[in-house]
């Protein structure tokens, strides 16, 4: 067993295993952190793969930035994470059976020899003067600018969203809201109720 | 001569019109004389063709008038065939019913349907007169309902009456199921002949005779079920059906009495003289076809010989002055029958017209009786009458004389002349039918003095009230009764011209080669000699009264006379003891034979029975409810059941996708693999 | 090397774009005085776009793709943009009602709906994975948020959350399937794509292509919302705000036709009688579904959601013939749907006021009663939607039908026909309301000149096209044939 | 040596793991959307290791996208949480049901 | 033919008048504006008096491109004969009576009314003269439209379930004529009607198409089983509509049979007509018993509207098995069978809309349908008792009245076929009578015991108008029925030439 085989099945086992545990753990934070792990290690698979800026990205943006945002939602709205497992044991026969299944079927299908076509097989390895991070900009910047323009629009969206969604005035300060005032009217403030009488 | 062939049927026609949509605003006088008017001018017009063809002898007459319809190259025209039977029929409606008109000025004097009345019974001359002037199978048909209708207008006359609207409904019916044998008759024929056309059908079933089944396509379908049967007696036995109905024969006579409901001049003009003999009427006018056909005549000879008997003797229980007249005029039409049965056509037509006169007489009579009684028709609650009202006496003894055949009478004539023609006749059923005849005489004597004894003779049992205004009924009402008595003494004197002579053997249409010439009335003397032989030793009225005398009907007459009597005048202990005894007779024959019970139940009953049970088990249980309504819950309920999938949970959708997906891949897997 | 310029081939999205931003800085600045701007300025956007689009499209008679062979302007692209944009600037006219009534009105509404359409646009002439990937998720991220904007509106949160796991998943699905199509083939560009799979032979044997296939067409048919990709479908409508509903149920169903004829109609065109059986088994299922489920429902969103399902089905069922006439009628049917959906739809913002967001079938009850003509023209979108003559309804379920049957599944061009039978029922029953019953309540509907008339005109235009549906087909017929798909 | 398989298997095998993820956890939205990012990074690695074995960018400019778009979703996803709990106090996703039937 | 396209001005005359109406709104001149358009229509219809009869071909043609994408081809194709024309009249006849009739009757919505009738109105004739098939079901289909508003907006207590009932169960009908339909085309590759006559479709294909055709007009005829839905909305259905719906839309069904079932899959149909036949004889008596015991007037009269339609169907169907018939003499009736079936529809029309508004006029006064609840209406109502009986004998087949026409021509064909089908058929004349008369008895006759009826007041000018246009009707029908009959011959002829030719019938007359 090659060296490069021996990283492959420990940060496989590892991604899996901390893939498990992010479904499995009690607690979101631990959930979280799994699945940090696993970014991490699919990182390094990718490394391998000599996709090494995704790999940096994955690191830096995800771990970074998308995760962080995750665990200080979770911060911010404490859960009382006793619950959160409540009914687990009952699903996870089921949850299993699917998971098997998918899992079978995709392997079946994968393993069905349509990836042993010799194109597969040579993967060129690079020199260490080839820069991915420089490749990559090639091939987006000069093929793929159509794309990350979209993407780019895409991001303002989520900008917008994200404060549309969330930014809301402090409850405490106070101010009117003009045209509100102007279009009130009578039923806005009256409502008449009717009520059993208590008995 | 075609205007005034045109003119006689619509005459009346116009006054009904009249009387009928602005009788309110012209008014009762004005309303009766238009009819009248137009009756008697119809009856003037047809005395008018009676010296045309008849006296100067002219030829036939059969023309179309218009052309109601030509379907597949068959054309249906409405026509006149004008020929002596015609002519006679003519005479007789018109007359009888110009009688009934001046009556009905008396009798209906205070009804407030007055206009209405009169526009009915002339609406009826018109029908009538289409009917025996028609020339084809359809405008046949056309008067034949239409007869019908009026009678059914005429009999719920007094809708407020129950009794009267149930007779008038179950005459109509009871009719139907005639006519539903008419109709097939014709729609044979018009297989056959390809013709509505009186004269062709006489002469296509001439010209092949018998057995026509084999080549025609009747044979399609399973009519060929009938092989045997030939085709021409089916027809002639399905037209017999109708007339069954229209004459009243047994066992569709039941209509008959019940449609005494009916006011009295429509019960003398249309249930005694005229409508009901239309059966008789169409069967003679067809005795071209009839003669071909002795298994129809067999059977027309046992229905009417039955008729003629048993209808009789139901005559006998009869308390209703009307109902007693009603079921002689049964009995009566079975004799005419039996006549057409034994190929006496012109015997039948004979008895028909006197019959006419002589029954028209007596219902007027009864009816003049009926006025003076204050409507009250029990002849138990009469009697003495005699003192009161002697020309409705006087007249009322003429019509039962006629009617019992008392020599010198016209129905005398004409009965006897039955009877001979039946004695003479070597048809199957002649025997029979010649021993019913015979009893029926006896019979009918009995009740129609059992009948005239009660109600002139004897002490007056009614109640003082009326005793206190019984006067004679006022000249309206009078007058007809004289004028009717005078044919029903004499009418039988024609017998000699008429039924005996060469009346009806006028030639309808030329003889073509292998043919016999078609005449009115065809008497096929190799097979049917009665009436020839009749002719042959016929020598004059006086030879006929005295063969009369020697016949056994007239003693057999003179028994029913005098039992009556006997029973009625002298002790009425017998009429108890007789009840006594034979109480079961009694009481089958007050019952009708049961045959008015078992319709009501089997038919009536049954045909609602059948009709709700199908309604509720066929239409609302099994299709609305099963399948219609079924298919609807069975919709909503799965809909139901479906939207419970949705459950709300995002787990369970995101498993659905999950699921179809794995679904997807597993169904191409094993589509591969397999 | 793709410069700045090569942009130029597709300047209505470019155009878009800016006006969006330009919306958003408007928004920020001016609208606090003049809130209508905002909505003017979108619609005058929306109207310009439409007409760079024609003048883009037409004016070529070819189809030519740029940018590196990821966009593509071709006639079918042009009638789908066409009608997304129309659609779309009809359902913000309505939406303006219900936004001021519901204390929704904030420019942010346009903005994200103007981002959804140039997703839309993206998609229809997105001739790359990747980019119909990007366009999707714009769409998508618009969507969500939009439903999610009524932000104390628990109902609505509820629908916009679970869009977004349900919306997340199949994007991850479609994602799978497009990581295996790249695996096979190497390359992300439809046309390659085409090329490689024409080369390809015994394809409809082959595993992988038809793994792939599975998840791509499971991620489209989550857009299509076919069962049984359904479940969000119906919780969405309902969930969100009446006018987001609107926007959702109209034009990005054109968009998702989009999404499908460019995937599977050029790219994966090789491997049609794969796909053609698996939109087959999810047509039917959601014909049947759609149309049964609808049956059950008590509120108007809900209901006209599952009848939506039902459609969906029609419309694959269309695609699945892989011929002309089948693209061209699908393009016809959604076309037609998405007009029938956004007046379904309105008809509640019309009958909403400031107290109310109606939302039960019920609340049509009577609308005979006040207002005759508004009945009127809901009862010819209801027969219309029920597919019945002379209504543009029917020819769109009659052109898809004969397609079906010219393919010869007998089978399934009967069920197609007993489920618009049962399908009748409910449109029936709410016509039923509208006509036959007492109003509820008789408060007077108003709605501003605006949206009366174009109501009448979205209603009437059914009848229209009932009476001459020759030119529209026409224009789809001659769109698909020219486009060589 | 290690083939593409390989590693489209490890890829299929987290794709399951977070397909059984969303199923077997009911309680906690926050856990869905940790499962979404999961898939999301099988689906990368996919691409990845495509990437590599066909010596062709495309997969990694791919993934590029991937990672960028899914950092919106998950910021938009988040808000909408964030809303969510806001309106319900909650972000148990059994009792997210008010909409069904 | 004529350069003016008059059979779209039928068409779209009154439609447009229609939307005109309802546009013009409830405010006074609804009606007289529905009327005035309805007069127009029958005026306009006598135009096609001019009709050459003798040729028994279509006239005033009209065809015009209208769908040509997606490979459907329809065309704007229409055209009028011997057979269509008589109908066309009937139709605008009728309506010009039903406005008249809901002249003050309808005081609810009376625009939307008047606009229904009309807009009913065009879209029958569009049926009743489309010569393309897929314009044929477009018009087919758009009837239930304007009908289902009717009877659910001004319909009875039950008019929901009745309405629903009704539009679902034809609906359902129709869906399988339009698979049919769409399946004919895929073959001949035209929705004409011509083509698809010349067109020879193999036998097993016939077998299905058949069937649907059955269904979809057995439907609308109806036939049973599949009636139950008439009973139903004749009762719920105002009167207006209950004139339309039996004096017109079930003729649409009958219609249909002869101008598309028998002529297209002509094998099948002559294989299978004694399915047709049987279902016919049956309604003409199960029908007729289950009128019997009506206690609604309205359902006795809708039940005794199927038992006549399946005259009608009786004699369509018969005439492969008359055609089939060895004959000494040349004609084999077919013609005659159907003659009568189509005269049979026009004077049905008659009567049936004259039953329902006599039915009418009392609900006004009485405001119920109970035969119970009447009795003894004659002493109050004269006229109208007169109109009642005459149509009551009309409906029960009475010589000199239309009714008879069509059934006795039905029954001498029949009997040509087979003694004893004429036989069941015959039986009407006793069931017929039966219902006809039991009803009549009922309402008009016995004494006034309910104070109700003893204030009755007799018909009106308006209502005597209308009755007393149909009672004329109805007689110049019974009277004089060669006009019509020969207008209708030589197309017949035609249609038969088509489906039942001479020369091959015999193979399969019986089965």
């Amino acid at each position: 067993m090659s060296f490069e085989q021996l990283l492959f099945y420990l940060f496989a086992a590892i991604l899996l295993g901390a893939g498990v545990s992010m479904v499995t753990v009690r607690n979101p934070v631990y959930a979280a952190l799994s699945l940090i792990v696993c970014f991490f290690t699919s990182a390094v698979m990718w490394v391998m793969l000599e996709a090494e800026f995704l790999g940096i990205v994955l690191v830096l943006v995800y771990v970074g930035a998308v995760m962080v945002l995750f665990l200080f939602v979770i911060m911010m709205l404490d859960i009382n994470h006793v619950l959160l497992r409540e009914g687990f044991i009952r699903y996870l026969p089921v949850g299993l059976l699917v998971a098997v299944i998918i899992a079978t079927e995709m392997i079946l299908v994968l393993n069905a020899g349509g990836f042993d076509a010799d194109k597969y097989q040579q993967a060129v390895r690079q020199g260490a003067e080839f820069s991915n991070t420089e490749a990559l900009g090639e091939v987006l910047y000069q093929q793929y600018l159509y794309p990350f323009e979209i993407a780019a629009v895409i991001l303002l969206v989520a900008i917008i969203a994200a404060i549309t969604l969330t930014l809301r005035r402090r409850p405490g300060t106070r101010s009117q809201n003009v045209d509100q005032q102007i279009r009130v009217q009578r039923k806005d403030r009256v409502r008449l109720v009717k009520m059993e009488t208590e008995k | 001569m075609e205007t005034v062939y045109l003119a006689i049927p619509l005459a009346p026609l116009f006054g009904a019109i009249i009387a009928g949509l602005f009788g309110q605003r012209i008014g009762r006088s004005a309303a009766h004389w238009i009819t009248t008017g137009s009756v008697a001018l119809a009856f003037i017009l047809s005395l008018l063709v009676f010296k045309h063809i008849t006296l100067d002898g002219a030829a036939v007459y059969n023309q179309a008038v218009y052309t109601w319809a030509v379907v597949d190259n068959i054309k249906m025209e409405i026509g006149f065939l004008i020929d002596n039977l015609t002519v006679l029929m003519m005479l007789v409606v018109t007359f009888v019913s110009l009688m009934v008109h001046i009556y009905t000025i008396g009798y209906m004097h205070d009804d407030p349907g007055y206009q209405r009345f009169f526009s009915y019974i002339a609406l009826f001359t018109f029908a009538m007169l289409m009917l025996v002037m028609s020339n084809n199978f359809l405008q046949l048909f056309f008067g034949w309902e239409a007869v019908g209708l009026v009678s059914y207008l005429l009999i719920g006359f007094w809708y407020k009456k129950d009794t009267a609207v149930y007779a008038n409904m179950k005459a109509f019916i009871v009719n139907r199921v005639g006519d539903f044998g008419f109709l097939l008759g014709i729609a044979v024929i018009l297989i056959y002949t390809n013709s509505l056309d009186y004269t062709v059908a006489f002469e296509k079933f001439e010209a092949n005779k018998i057995g026509m089944l084999n080549n025609l396509p009747v044979s399609v379908g399973p009519l060929s079920a009938l092989d045997g049967i030939d085709a021409l007696d089916l027809a002639l036995i399905l037209l017999f059906i109708g007339a069954m109905g229209k004459s009243a024969q047994v066992p569709l006579h039941v209509w008959l009495p019940d449609s005494m409901e009916g006011p009295t001049p429509i019960s003398a003009l249309i249930h005694a003289a005229t409508m009901v003999t239309a059966g008789i009427f169409m069967v003679a006018r067809m005795s071209p076809l009839y003669e071909l056909s002795d298994l129809a005549l067999n059977i027309i000879l046992t229905v009417g010989a039955t008729t003629a008997f048993f209808m009789g003797l139901v005559g006998i229980v009869q308390n209703d002055i009307k109902r007693v007249v009603a079921y002689s005029t049964l009995s009566q039409l079975g004799y005419m029958t039996v006549a057409l049965g034994a190929s006496a056509y012109s015997a039948a037509i004979f008895h028909l017209m006197t019959h006419a006169f002589f029954k028209a007489l007596l219902f007027l009579a009864a009816g003049s009786v009926i006025i003076a009684m204050h409507h009250e028709q029990d002849i138990r609650k009469m009697g003495g009458l005699r003192r009161y009202m002697p020309v409705t006496y006087w007249t009322a003894l003429i019509g039962s004389l006629a009617l019992i055949g008392f020599p010198g009478f016209s129905g005398f004539f004409s009965k006897d002349l039955i009877i001979e023609a039946v004695h003479k006749s070597d048809l199957a059923m002649a025997g029979y039918a010649y021993i019913m005849v015979l009893l029926g005489v006896f019979v009918t004597a009995f009740y129609t003095f059992r009948m005239f004894f009660l109600v002139f003779h004897g002490d007056e049992r009614m109640d003082d009230e009326t005793l206190s205004h019984l006067h004679e009924s006022p000249k309206v009402v009078t007058i007809p009764l004289i004028l009717l008595a005078i044919p029903s003494v004499l009418a039988g004197y024609l017998i000699g011209s008429i039924p005996l002579g060469d009346f009806f053997n006028q030639v309808l249409l030329p003889a073509e080669e292998g043919l016999r010439d078609v005449t009115t009335i065809i008497v096929d003397e190799s097979k049917h000699f009665a009436i020839p032989d009749l002719q042959e030793n016929y020598h004059g009225v006086p030879g006929f009264i005295m063969h009369g005398l020697l016949s056994p009907a007239l003693w057999l007459a003179a028994a029913g006379v005098g039992l009556a009597w006997y029973m009625y005048m002298k002790n009425d202990e017998l009429a108890d003891w007789f009840y006594d005894r034979f109480r079961w007779l009694h009481r089958l024959l007050d019952e009708k034979y049961y045959l008015d019970r078992f319709n009501q139940q089997v038919f009536a009953n049954g045909a609602v029975y059948l009709g709700n049970s199908l309604w509720t088990l066929g239409d609302k249980l099994l299709i609305d409810g099963m399948l219609v309504n079924g298919a609807a819950k069975l919709v909503s309920l799965g809909s139901g059941l479906m939207s419970r999938l949705q459950s709300g949970y995002l787990y369970h959708y995101a498993f659905s996708m999950v699921l179809g997906v794995a679904l997807m891949v597993a169904w191409i897997i094993f589509a591969l693999s397999s | 090397m793709i410069t700045m310029s090569a942009f130029s081939i597709a300047w209505p999205e470019v155009f878009l774009l800016v006006a969006l931003c330009l919306i958003l800085l408007l928004d920020l600045w001016v609208a606090k005085e003049s809130p209508i701007l905002t909505y003017l300025a979108t619609q005058v956007a929306l109207w310009t776009t439409v007409l760079m689009v024609y003048g883009n499209t037409f004016s070529r008679d070819t189809k030519i793709t740029g940018l590196g062979g990821m966009y593509v302007v071709d006639e079918v692209g042009g009638v789908l943009k066409i009608s997304i944009l129309l659609v779309s600037s009809l359902s913000f006219a309505y939406a303006r009602k219900y936004l001021r009534e519901q204390g929704m009105w904030r420019g942010e509404f346009f903005v994200l709906g103007l981002s959804g359409i140039l997703g839309m646009l993206i998609m229809v002439s997105g001739y790359n994975l990747l980019v119909l990937y990007l366009g999707l998720e714009l769409l998508a991220l618009s969507m969500y948020a939009l439903i999610a904007m009524q932000r104390d509106n628990a109902r609505a949160t509820e629908a916009a959350m679970k869009y977004f796991v349900l919306g997340a998943i199949a994007s991850g699905l479609l994602l799978y399937g497009m990581s295996m199509l790249y695996g096979m083939s190497g390359s992300l560009n439809l046309a390659a794509l085409h090329g490689y799979l024409q080369s390809q032979a015994g394809l409809h044997t082959n595993l992988l292509f038809l793994f792939s296939l599975t998840f791509i067409v499971a991620g489209v048919a989550f857009k299509f919302g076919a069962v049984p990709f359904h479940m969000w479908v119906p919780d969405v409508y309902q969930g969100a705000p009446t006018a987001v509903t609107l926007f959702l149920g109209s034009a990005p169903k054109i968009a998702g036709l989009a999404l499908l004829i460019r995937l599977l109609a050029e790219g994966l065109d090789a491997g049609q009688s794969s796909w053609a059986q698996m939109l087959m088994v999810l047509g039917v299922l959601s014909v049947i579904l759609g149309n049964l489920i609808a049956i059950a429902q008590t509120s108007l969103k809900r209901m006209f959601a599952y009848s939506t399902i039902a459609h969906m089905g029609f419309i694959l069922l269309g695609v699945l013939s892989g011929s002309n006439e089948g693209y061209s009628s699908a393009i016809f049917y959604a076309i037609i749907y998405a007009l029938m959906s956004a007046g379904g739809f309105a008809i509640l913002i019309l009958l909403g006021n400031r107290s109310t967001d109606p939302d039960a079938l019920d609340s049509l009850r009577g609308l005979n009663e006040r207002h005759p003509w508004y009945a009127f023209i809901m009862l010819l979108l209801l027969f219309s939607m029920a597919g019945i003559p002379p209504t543009a309804g029917f020819y769109a379920k009659l052109a898809i039908i004969k397609v079906v049957m010219g393919q010869g599944y007998l089978l399934v061009a009967l069920i197609m026909v007993l489920m618009s039978v049962i399908g009748a029922f409910y449109y029936l029953r709410a016509i039923k309301l509208m006509y036959f019953d007492e109003p509820l309540d008789a408060t007077p509907i108003s709605a501003e000149i605006d949206f009366k008339v174009l109501f009448s005109v979205n209603g009437l235009a059914m009848v229209i096209l009932g009476v001459f549906p020759g030119v529209l087909m026409g224009i789809c017929a001659a769109a698909v044939a020219v486009s060589e798909l | 040596m290690i083939g593409l398989s390989h590693y489209l298997v490890v890829a299929a095998l987290l794709f399951a793991i977070s397909i059984a993820g969303m199923f077997l956890n009911r309680k906690n939205m926050l856990i869905l959307l940790m499962c979404i990012e999961l898939m999301l990074l099988a689906v990368n690695l996919n691409f990845i290791a495509f990437s590599h074995y066909l010596n062709d960018m495309g997969g990694q400019i791919f993934v590029f996208f991937i990672l960028t778009v899914a950092a919106a979703e998950a910021a938009i996803g988040l808000a909408i949480l964030v809303v969510l709990f806001r309106n319900r106090l909650t972000i148990n996703v059994q009792e997210l049901d008010e909409l069904k039937g | 033919m004529s350069e003016w396209p008059i059979l779209s001005f039928l068409i779209w005359l009154p439609v447009l008048g229609g939307i005109g109406v309802l546009i013009l709104g409830d405010r006074a001149g609804a009606r007289e504006g529905a009327l005035v358009f309805a007069v127009l229509t029958f005026l306009s219809s006598l135009l096609l008096l001019t009709y050459d009869s003798a040729s028994g071909q279509m006239a005033f043609t009209e065809e015009r491109q209208w769908i040509d994408a997606f490979g459907l081809q329809i065309n704007y194709m229409l055209g009028a004969d011997g057979i269509s024309i008589p109908l066309l009249l009937l139709n605008t006849f009728i309506t010009v009576l039903v406005v008249l009739a809901g002249w003050e009757v309808v005081q609810y919505r009376v625009s939307q009314y008047m606009a229904a009738f009309l807009i009913m109105e065009g879209i029958v004739n569009g049926v009743f003269v489309a010569m393309d098939a897929m314009l044929f079901y477009i018009f087919f289909e758009a009837m239930l439209i304007p009908l289902f508003l009717i009877i659910g907006i001004w319909g009875g207590p039950d008019r929901v379930y009745a309405t629903i009932k009704f539009f679902l169960y034809t609906f359902l009908g129709s869906v399988f004529l339009l698979i049919s339909l769409i399946y004919l085309y895929s073959q001949s590759g035209s929705f004409t009607l011509e083509a698809l006559y010349k067109q020879d479709f193999p036998y097993q294909a016939q077998l299905l198409v058949f069937f649907s055709f059955l269904v979809a007009f057995g439907v609308k005829i109806p036939m049973w089983p599949v009636h139950t839905w008439l009973p139903d909305a004749h009762v719920e259905a105002p009167t207006g509509g209950s004139v339309i719906l039996a004096a017109i839309t079930l003729k649409v069904g009958g219609y249909a049979f002869l101008r598309i079932a028998l002529p297209i899959v002509d094998d099948a149909t002559r294989e299978m007509d004694w399915l047709v036949i049987g279902l016919s004889l049956f309604a003409v008596v199960y029908i007729g018993f289950i009128a019997l015991v009506q206690d609604d007037m309205k359902k006795l009269v809708a039940y005794s509207s199927i038992a006549h339609m399946g005259f009608v169907t009786l004699g369509l169907f018969l005439i492969f098995r008359l055609q089939a018939t060895s004959l000494v003499n040349a004609s084999t009736s077919a013609v005659m069978a159907l003659q009568g079936s189509m005269v049979q529809m026009i004077s049905h029309g008659f009567i049936s809309g004259a039953m329902f508004l006599c039915i009418g006029v009392l609900y006004d006064r009485m405001h119920t349908r109970e035969i119970r609840r009447y009795g003894g209406v004659a002493g109050r109502m004269p006229w109208f008792a007169a109109f009642f009986v005459l149509f009551a004998m009309a409906n029960a087949g009475l010589p000199g009245t239309s009714g008879f026409v069509g059934e006795f021509l039905v029954i001498l064909a029949t009997a040509k076929a087979n003694i004893w089908i004429a036989g069941m058929a015959a039986l009407t004349l006793i069931i017929g009578a039966a219902y006809s008369l039991w009803l009549v008895k009922r309402v008009l006759y016995g004494k006034v015991d309910s104070s109700e009826v003893d204030q009755l007041a007799d018909i009106n000018r308006r209502e005597f108008l209308i009755l007393g246009t149909l009672a004329v009707a109805v007689l110049w029908l019974g009277l004089w029925p060669q006009p019509l009959t020969d207008m209708m011959g030589p197309s017949l002829d035609r249609m038969l030439e088509l489906s039942a030719p001479l020369a091959t019938s015999s193979a399969g007359g019986q089965s």
